[in-house]
């Protein structure tokens, strides 16, 4: 599964995309698994309230199942316009 | 195509023309053009964003405007990248056959736009220090106008 | 001179490019363009208006909008004279430092033009019947959300 | 004084202004002298409810006072935009 990362979460996990084997069935699932890796993994996702997912570029809740999923991105909420 | 994400900057001026050109069956055109503004020291605007997801998002956005608006035409334009001051960071346009429609849609457009499409703003200041913009609270609770 | 009374065409795409240019200082253009639609058989719409009392009503309407968004510049173009179908009739941009500003005060901006500026259209028809343009309740009405 | 017709007002009345010399003191006295001189005039000024009146180039009502006024306009409800 591509996990894709952008904005700040990008800048603190140090890159913009990974490819990573997991077995992880939700996006909370995979929030774990990310954070008991390394510090700068875990420093990115303390605070949930400050990030958004899309699973398949839809954006989603943490609690979305990851079943057939390609790709997952974490991002802070969005500034555009 | 409505929708468009790129680098590159686009003419405010010729699009709006063309936009508002050959409507004998409109009777309103809206536009709305959001421009980087100088505030404080402001060097540059960087603005990131996530190809595929973005062009999805604001052409679901577009669709959504159209189903809830008596609509001839929208336009989406955004640009991602680096920014000066003055430059121009994105446009929507609408177009209705009475103004309440394409007011009403732009509004919608650019408060879903701002929420709800993957792009993200970092301040570059003259000092060189850097900061990502932070979303209002605000914008999310402009969304519930809806 | 944000007020404009004219015969004369105006280059809408240019007038929204001069309006939205050299403006670091705020972030939100608003524009609307008001065209003839081409309803029916309609051939021109021939558009009357009060010399002298229209520029004073069009300036002191965007003088109001001034006075109560926090607004950069206002312009307001409006054309007499016959009109075709598809022709822009009239226009008005607005710029703020913040969209919500920049949305309410063009949106203010015609539904006081609509009803408070003296300006009569007549269609005239394919067939050379010809009709003044009766005022809606609904214009009338927009004005007490304001 | 000027009085200023426009749209149907000035078509049924069959001018756009005139000069009127009148002691009429508010709107409605001068449009019921307007009225008692031609059938014109009382059909054009029929249905006050169906017209507005500016007194000076403002927007006014019919019991408006004509004290000093160089300009009086009648016309239907506007329809600009």
């Amino acid at each position: 599964m591509d996990v894709l990362y952008f904005a700040w979460v990008r800048e603190r996990i140090g890159l913009p995309k990974e490819r990573i084997e997991t077995s992880a069935t939700t996006v909370s699932d995979l929030v774990a698994e990310l954070r008991a890796r390394e510090e700068r993994y875990d420093a990115a996702f303390a605070d949930l309230t400050a990030l958004r997912v899309a699973v398949d570029q839809e954006l989603t809740d943490f609690d979305a199942p990851l079943a057939g999923a390609r790709e997952v991105a974490f991002f802070p909420p969005m500034t555009g316009g | 195509m409505p929708v468009s994400v790129q680098d590159a900057p686009f003419d405010y001026g010729a699009e709006c023309e063309r936009f508002a050109s050959g409507r004998a069956d409109m009777g309103a055109v809206v536009t709305f053009a959001g421009i980087v503004r100088g505030d404080g020291d402001l060097a540059r605007m960087e603005i990131e964003h996530y190809p595929g997801m973005t062009e999805k998002a604001l052409g679901e956005i577009a669709e959504k405007a159209r189903r809830r608006w008596s609509l001839g035409d929208v336009l989406v334009i955004h640009r991602y990248g680096m920014l000066t001051p003055g430059e121009r960071i994105m446009m929507v346009a609408t177009a209705a056959p009475h103004r309440r429609n394409a007011f009403e849609a732009a509004d919608f457009l650019m408060d879903y736009l701002k929420s709800r499409a993957p792009f993200w703003k970092k301040e570059h200041m003259a000092d060189r220090g850097e900061a990502w913009v932070a979303a209002k609270d605000e914008d999310e609770d402009a969304l519930s106008r809806w």
